[in-house]
């Protein structure tokens, strides 16, 4: 059957994370020798190691073989495509893709459905014609954000974004999520949204050119924590880390030391390790046969101070419980 | 008989030069299937073929380019200003030929504008296309609006899945291409005006060689190549973005010089090329075989690339 | 002015400047139908400028060509193909990687329909003229794996090419010996009867008097004169040349018995094969050969460019090892290469620059260059041996051939070097220049420096040396001491046997 | 008299060429500082300064390894590995300046490594430092497990963090390396034999110019210089990161030719390379001042840096 263009935000097939034991009934148990493949975006960055300790850990309690490949640089497409079709030829009984973008695994894909193999695109960018998306709602993870400058400051002023990679589908949303919440309260501006490549040297220069001249701002919300932090420093150097708030995205453990340390406001966690487990659990039910919705929504939340230590716990059952419990 | 002797050195030499790099192959290949059982597997040797057949669409360009003296880093962003060009075309219901000739055109013009700065302007290749470089990424991102366009026709996907003796379609067109490019070098003018101006501007304009055209062509040709490198690459994916083709020119630039090209100009070889792609590919693929964790493939990378030369510069002498 | 019926070839007042510096003032030219022209003039004074504007290399400002009659307009290298003129280039313009063939029919190759190049009509072609020059040339090797002698007659080959009807020659011979010219000569001759006209630009004079019947003579970018070769002697061309009349010196000798350098077995290759020499404190030893009999690669062995399969160098009681050049100028020794353009200069630096690099120590206090004291040095010796035009702030590559030569060996002198290797010292180098640097070596000799010359030219080597060495099919085939020095003895031991 | 003279035109010969470079400098300034009011204020143009100040560090080393006719494409990398290292070193108590130095050395090694491929393996720059950029990146990457180091000793950030003269310390810092690059380059027999063996590596050897030590220098003084760059920026941004110093080559390399080096070697300027990067501060400053969008500031980028070089052909003459 053809599917509709997937679009991970918006799509009403959907569930959320915590339902999957009360809706599909306990995991079953893997066949012997069940081997999943996962393909991930690059491991330069945290998160997508986080993602595959996820993967591992929750593979390791049932018993199943895991092999965690990733590009050898963000932004090597065809590199990522090449290992994903060789892993295919492999004989794996499901396949996680984390995709460079949305379209450069599309024949590894298609191979795989061909061959009968479930494939899951894990977050980020969105394959359209995949038939399961497990990952958080890039948007939301924006909105957020302004809703704490719309709680916080109920008498607005001007923010700021840092914007990731031009052209990258977390980036658009996350930017376009911050933008449109923030914009609507009525009193905010956003002064400037600039990109930084994801790189924290990039980050620290816009926001240092951008306090120059703007130097009332009260706020900046950065497409990830590695820049968020670059951002961190410009604040601090500047002299304005009591008037301007920086949130990142991601959760990275240096970002939690940065929100405990007072450095950084805030970062929206969207709990790697726990979305690899999910997504391993999402792989394992369809590698067993379950029909499980298009998109498994995972969790985030907002970290500032006031509740990083409900969050910062490497015990991720309790984690879950806490996630579960919202 | 004066005469078969006389040619004979020309031959061997080129022969020569190209076994050095295959060495290099046959080495890697040999580690390799010691390493893993499925390497040395036909599925796997079409895999590998398949898997190069764009960096090679892009290096028989590049160098072309590179013999002439000059270097194209705007292969990536070219190839993706024409993917999102003809794929727009597809999506409005241009006819597929249509749709691929302006696609290919795309290219040509961007290739065009490189080198007329370089060749009418003076400047140098390596900045008018770092400059390009920037430039073509934003034209394609301002064009889509930075987003992927879905829903290319059937019937132009077919012609990149398809396969032809057991040989899927763009291994067999980057063939045919290649065949193309071996005889522009070295049977026709062009080949050699190229060669002459990579070698030695100022004998090749003094012979009356037409410098100005030989760069533009050059150029024209990388340009047209990438946009065929990413018709291809599109018609596997089913979709055009506005990113594609990042780090392509890296890439190409190293299987050029993997086989042999020198990037003083003058001095290059399309099979040398091609055996540098297949190189650059089965090391990609071997490793993801043995299953290397990315950083570890990152470092087998660098270090092939470096014995790869330095094999290259013992076998073929000076 | 009118246009004269009987001139094949016909410049008036032709005028050129790079920037502010004019170096054509208003030159003219004219040649009959099969004459041989000669156009002489000091280094500098102008002569491949205007070559070089005749055949479309560089544009020229202001002047008027005419061709048979009919004015021309020529201002790329395609009009002067066009007008039927072909040129023989001093520097040898030639692509390393691309056959012998391919170079001679570049920009102009043989097709074979539309689109594609005809190799093997090309190699016939090629070899075909190449029969009459040097038939041992692969006319499928690449220029790269040429010697320059052999280069320079490729760049002859491709003169000869087109079916041109003046064709301009600068100093065709340079790297050449007499039995090459010789077959010049006869290609010269066939081609005039068939009524080419021929420029011939060299600084030997005997050559001009064998071929030219008339001759034009330019100085500092101005027509000096122009005479009727055979009737006119040859002090009164030098005289129009240099401005004045050259004294004829005779050889003088200052060698001792004192061994300054010994070379023994001496191997690389087939090129050359265990020589082996001793040069004395104040002699000046000459090495003469036929091209290709290993002259250059043994200056080069000695010098420590290339590195031999055995044998030994020795200097003032030293051994000196491996292909390290910087060690044999350290240990007093320094070579003026034959390829200038390759092994000698770098074109984008100026004079100075050239000249202080082998004895940077020489020039520098606490780790910075003395640039005063360099250019103060560079002034001194440049002015000695005459450089032309007086700049030595200019880059290298805008000056003329034999002035790039003289600031190649003023580095030498500039050095302290004590062992001198010259490779054809005056090539490229005009008749008074030439006098001025024989005076120079023989200065040199008399302050004690042992000196290697190199030379294809038989008078120079017989003028300049003390002993000669003859080299033949890469082996010291003969020595001759003072009184045995004749071209007769030299061409006896140069031809190899059988 | 007549040397005052004489000695004239190559003075003014080297002004002229690199006031082509301010030329283009100065329209780009006039440009934002109509269109931005912040533009032109004292703070603004410090903080270009200092914004320009890493990629001076890098530009600065790439102009001499430019000038001696290779090129280094390794830079970022580079600097990741000694950041990581240096950084590593601090955190586990080393004291500061050993530490400093230990990253410098670092740096100075990878650069040897290069250049030990380039002058005694004979290998392309171009390539070498191509699998430098994998191989360096992946070490870093290994060592560190692909995790920033964070908790610089604040005594070692103040450094970069301080001011003098109301000057930042990264700029006075790279104006001082500057000056010290500049007499290398100007004054000293290494300068004369980065510009023989850029020119003519043949005829250079044959002068008696150490050419294998004089590509050794270069890249070792790139490499070390890439270090202090890395250094530099981690203490301002209190991490040393292993994806640091991404794309620095190509800032660099476009620094450089902006500023009048020829990739074909022998040429190149100091002074020249700065006003170059500035321009490429003040280009980034000045679009993130406007809130250009993404893609437009991409488009931007590409045609100021062709329109940068065109202008500077056209006010510097051939
Ligand atoms: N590109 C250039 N830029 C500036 N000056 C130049 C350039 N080329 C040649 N010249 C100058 O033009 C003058 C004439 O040079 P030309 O090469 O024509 O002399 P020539 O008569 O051929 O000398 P030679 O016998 O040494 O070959 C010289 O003074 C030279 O310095
Ligand atoms: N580049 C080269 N490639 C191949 N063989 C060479 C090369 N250079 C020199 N040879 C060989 O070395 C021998 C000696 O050449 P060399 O140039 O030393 O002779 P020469 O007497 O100086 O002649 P010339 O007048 O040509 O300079 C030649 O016979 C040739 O076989
Ligand atoms: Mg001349
Ligand atoms: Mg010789």
């Amino acid at each position: 059957q053809d599917l509709a263009p997937l679009n991970s935000d918006s799509e009403p097939d959907r569930i959320d994370w915590s339902q999957l034991d009360a809706t599909f009934g306990p995991m079953p148990a893997p066949a012997d020798g069940t081997k999943v493949g996962g393909v991930s975006k690059t491991l330069t960055n945290e998160y997508w190691r986080s993602l595959g300790e996820g993967y591992k850990s929750f593979a390791d309690a049932h018993g199943v073989d895991v092999v965690y490949q990733a590009a050898q640089s963000e932004g090597d497409q065809l590199g990522q495509l090449s290992i994903a079709e060789t892993l295919i030829s492999q004989g794996f009984n499901a396949l996680l893709f984390s995709p460079q973008t949305d379209a450069n695994l599309i024949p590894a894909l298609e191979k795989a459905t061909a061959a009968g193999v479930p494939v899951v695109n894990v977050n980020d960018a969105v394959i359209p014609t995949v038939a399961h998306y497990v990952g958080n709602v890039q948007k939301d993870n924006g909105m957020r954000v302004a809703q704490w400058f719309i709680d916080t400051h109920p008498e607005g002023g001007k923010v700021a974004v840092i914007e990731g990679q031009a052209g990258v589908f977390a980036a658009g949303q996350r930017t376009a999520g911050f933008t449109e919440t923030i914009l609507a309260a009525g009193n905010f501006d956003v002064v400037a949204s600039v990109p930084a490549d994801w790189s924290r040297e990039l980050a620290f220069n816009a926001a240092a050119t951008i306090l120059q001249q703007h130097p009332d701002l009260i706020g900046f919300y950065a497409n990830n924590d590695g820049m968020a932090l670059g951002v961190v420093e410009a604040v601090k150097s500047a002299g304005k880390a009591d008037q301007t708030a920086v949130f990142g995205t991601d959760g990275i453990s240096d970002a939690y030391a940065a929100v405990r340390a007072g450095d950084l406001t805030g970062t929206v966690d969207s709990f790697p390790v726990l979305t690899g487990e999910v997504a391993m659990e999402v792989a394992l039910r369809l590698a067993a046969g379950q029909d499980l919705p298009r998109v498994v929504a995972t969790p985030q939340a907002l970290i500032t101070k006031d509740n990083i230590e409900t969050y910062a716990t490497s015990d991720l059952s309790a984690l879950r419980a806490t996630l579960m419990a919202e | 008989m004066s005469k078969a002797l006389t040619s004979l050195p020309l031959i061997s030499r080129i022969r020569f030069r190209d076994a050095g790099t295959l060495v290099g192959l046959i080495l890697i290949a040999i580690v390799f299937s010691f390493l893993s059982p499925s390497f040395l597997t036909l599925p796997n040797l079409v895999n590998i073929l398949q898997q190069s057949s764009i960096n090679a669409c892009i290096a028989l360009g590049m160098t072309l380019v590179i013999i002439s003296g000059g270097i194209d880093l705007s292969v990536g962003p070219v190839a993706a200003l024409s993917a999102t060009l003809g794929a727009a075309m597809m999506v409005a219901g241009v006819p597929v030929p249509l749709a691929v000739l302006g696609a290919i055109a795309t290219g040509v013009a961007c290739g065009f504008f490189n080198g007329a700065l370089i060749a009418w302007g003076g400047l140098q290749p390596f900045i008018v296309t770092l400059g390009g470089l920037s430039l073509y990424r934003a034209l394609a991102l301002i064009y889509t609006g930075g987003t992927p366009i879905f829903g290319l026709p059937g019937e132009f996907r077919a012609i990149a899945n398809g396969t032809l003796l057991g040989l899927p379609g763009p291994v067999i067109a980057v063939g045919v291409l290649a065949f193309v490019a071996w005889v522009i070098l070295t049977k026709t003018p062009l080949g050699e005006y190229l060669m002459a101006v990579g070698g030695n501007p100022e004998a090749a304009r003094v012979a009356g060689v037409p410098v100005t055209l030989t760069k533009l062509s050059a150029y024209m040709i990388s340009g047209g190549l990438a946009s065929i490198a990413s018709l291809i690459l599109i018609g596997r994916l089913g979709a055009a973005e506005p990113t594609l083709g990042n780090l392509w020119e890296l890439d190409a630039i190293a299987a050029s010089a993997i086989g042999g090209a020198s990037l003083m100009g003058g001095r290059g070889s399309i099979v040398g090329t091609l055996i540098g792609c297949v190189i650059l590919g089965a090391l990609r693929n071997g490793l993801t075989l043995l299953n290397v964790q990315a950083f570890y493939q990152l470092l087998a990378t660098g270090i092939i690339i470096i014995v790869a030369m330095l094999i290259d510069r013992a076998t073929s002498g000076k | 002015m009118t246009s004269d019926p009987l001139a094949r070839l016909h410049l008036t007042g032709v005028t050129k400047s790079y920037g502010p510096i004019q170096v054509l003032h208003g030159v003219s030219l004219r040649i009959a139908p099969g004459e041989v022209h000669g156009l002489l003039g000091e280094n500098g004074a102008g002569k491949s400028t205007l070559l070089n504007v005749l055949c479309g290399v560089v544009t020229h400002d202001g002047g008027v060509i005419e061709v048979d009659g009919a004015p021309v307009q020529i201002t790329r290298p395609k009009d002067a193909a066009a007008a039927g003129i072909a040129m023989i280039h001093q520097e040898l313009q030639q692509v390393p990687e691309l056959t012998v063939a391919q170079n001679i029919f570049l920009g102009a190759s043989l097709r074979r329909g539309a689109l594609f190049v005809d190799h093997r009509e090309q190699e016939r072609a090629a070899r075909r003229i190449l029969a009459a020059l040097d038939p041992d040339i692969d006319v499928t090797a690449p220029i790269r794996d040429l010697r320059v002698a052999q280069r320079q007659i490729v760049e002859i080959a491709k003169a000869l090419r087109s079916k041109a009807r003046v064709i301009a020659m600068d100093e065709p011979t340079s790297s050449l010996t007499p039995k090459e010219f010789e077959r010049l000569v006869e290609v010269i001759r066939v081609l005039t009867a068939q009524g080419v006209s021929v420029i011939y630009v060299s600084h030997k004079m005997d050559e001009v008097y064998r071929l030219c019947q008339n001759a034009t003579i330019l100085r500092d970018g101005r027509f000096v004169t122009r005479v009727a070769i055979p009737e006119t002697p040859l002090p009164r061309v030098i005289e129009h040349m240099v401005g004045r009349e050259l004294a004829h010196a005779h050889h003088r000798s200052f060698a001792t018995d004192r061994v300054m350098m010994e070379v023994r077995d001496l191997t690389r290759g087939r090129a050359v094969q265990g020589a082996d020499l001793t040069l004395h404190k104040g002699e000046v030893l000459g090495i003469a050969g036929l091209v290709g009999s290993g002259r250059t690669e043994l200056l080069r062995l000695i010098a420590g460019v290339d590195a031999p399969d055995r044998g030994s160098v020795t200097i003032e009681g030293t051994a000196v090892s491996g292909a390290n050049p910087r060690a044999r100028i350290r240990a007093g020794l320094g070579l003026v290469p034959e390829e200038r353009k390759r092994d000698g200069i770098i074109r984008h630096r100026p004079v100075t620059a050239n000249i202080g690099l082998p004895a940077m120590d020489k020039f520098t206090r606490a780790g910075l260059i003395r640039k005063g004291l360099l250019h103060k040095r560079s002034q001194a010796l440049m002015r000695e041996v005459n450089l032309r035009p007086f700049d030595v702030t200019r880059p290298i590559g805008s000056f003329s051939g034999g002035n790039q030569q003289k600031a190649i060996i003023g580095r030498w002198l500039a050095a302290g070097t004590r062992i001198y290797l010259f490779d054809e010292p005056t090539r490229g180098i005009d008749v008074g220049a030439k006098a001025e640097i024989y005076d120079l070596i023989e200065k040199l000799a008399s302050e004690g420096c042992g000196i290697l010359v190199v030379s294809s030219e038989l008078p120079e080597v017989i003028r300049l040396s003390d002993r000669v060495l003859v080299m033949c099919e890469g082996r010291i085939s003969g020595s001759l001491s003072a009184d045995q020095i004749s071209e007769a003895n030299i061409a006896r031991h140069a031809i190899p046997a059988g």
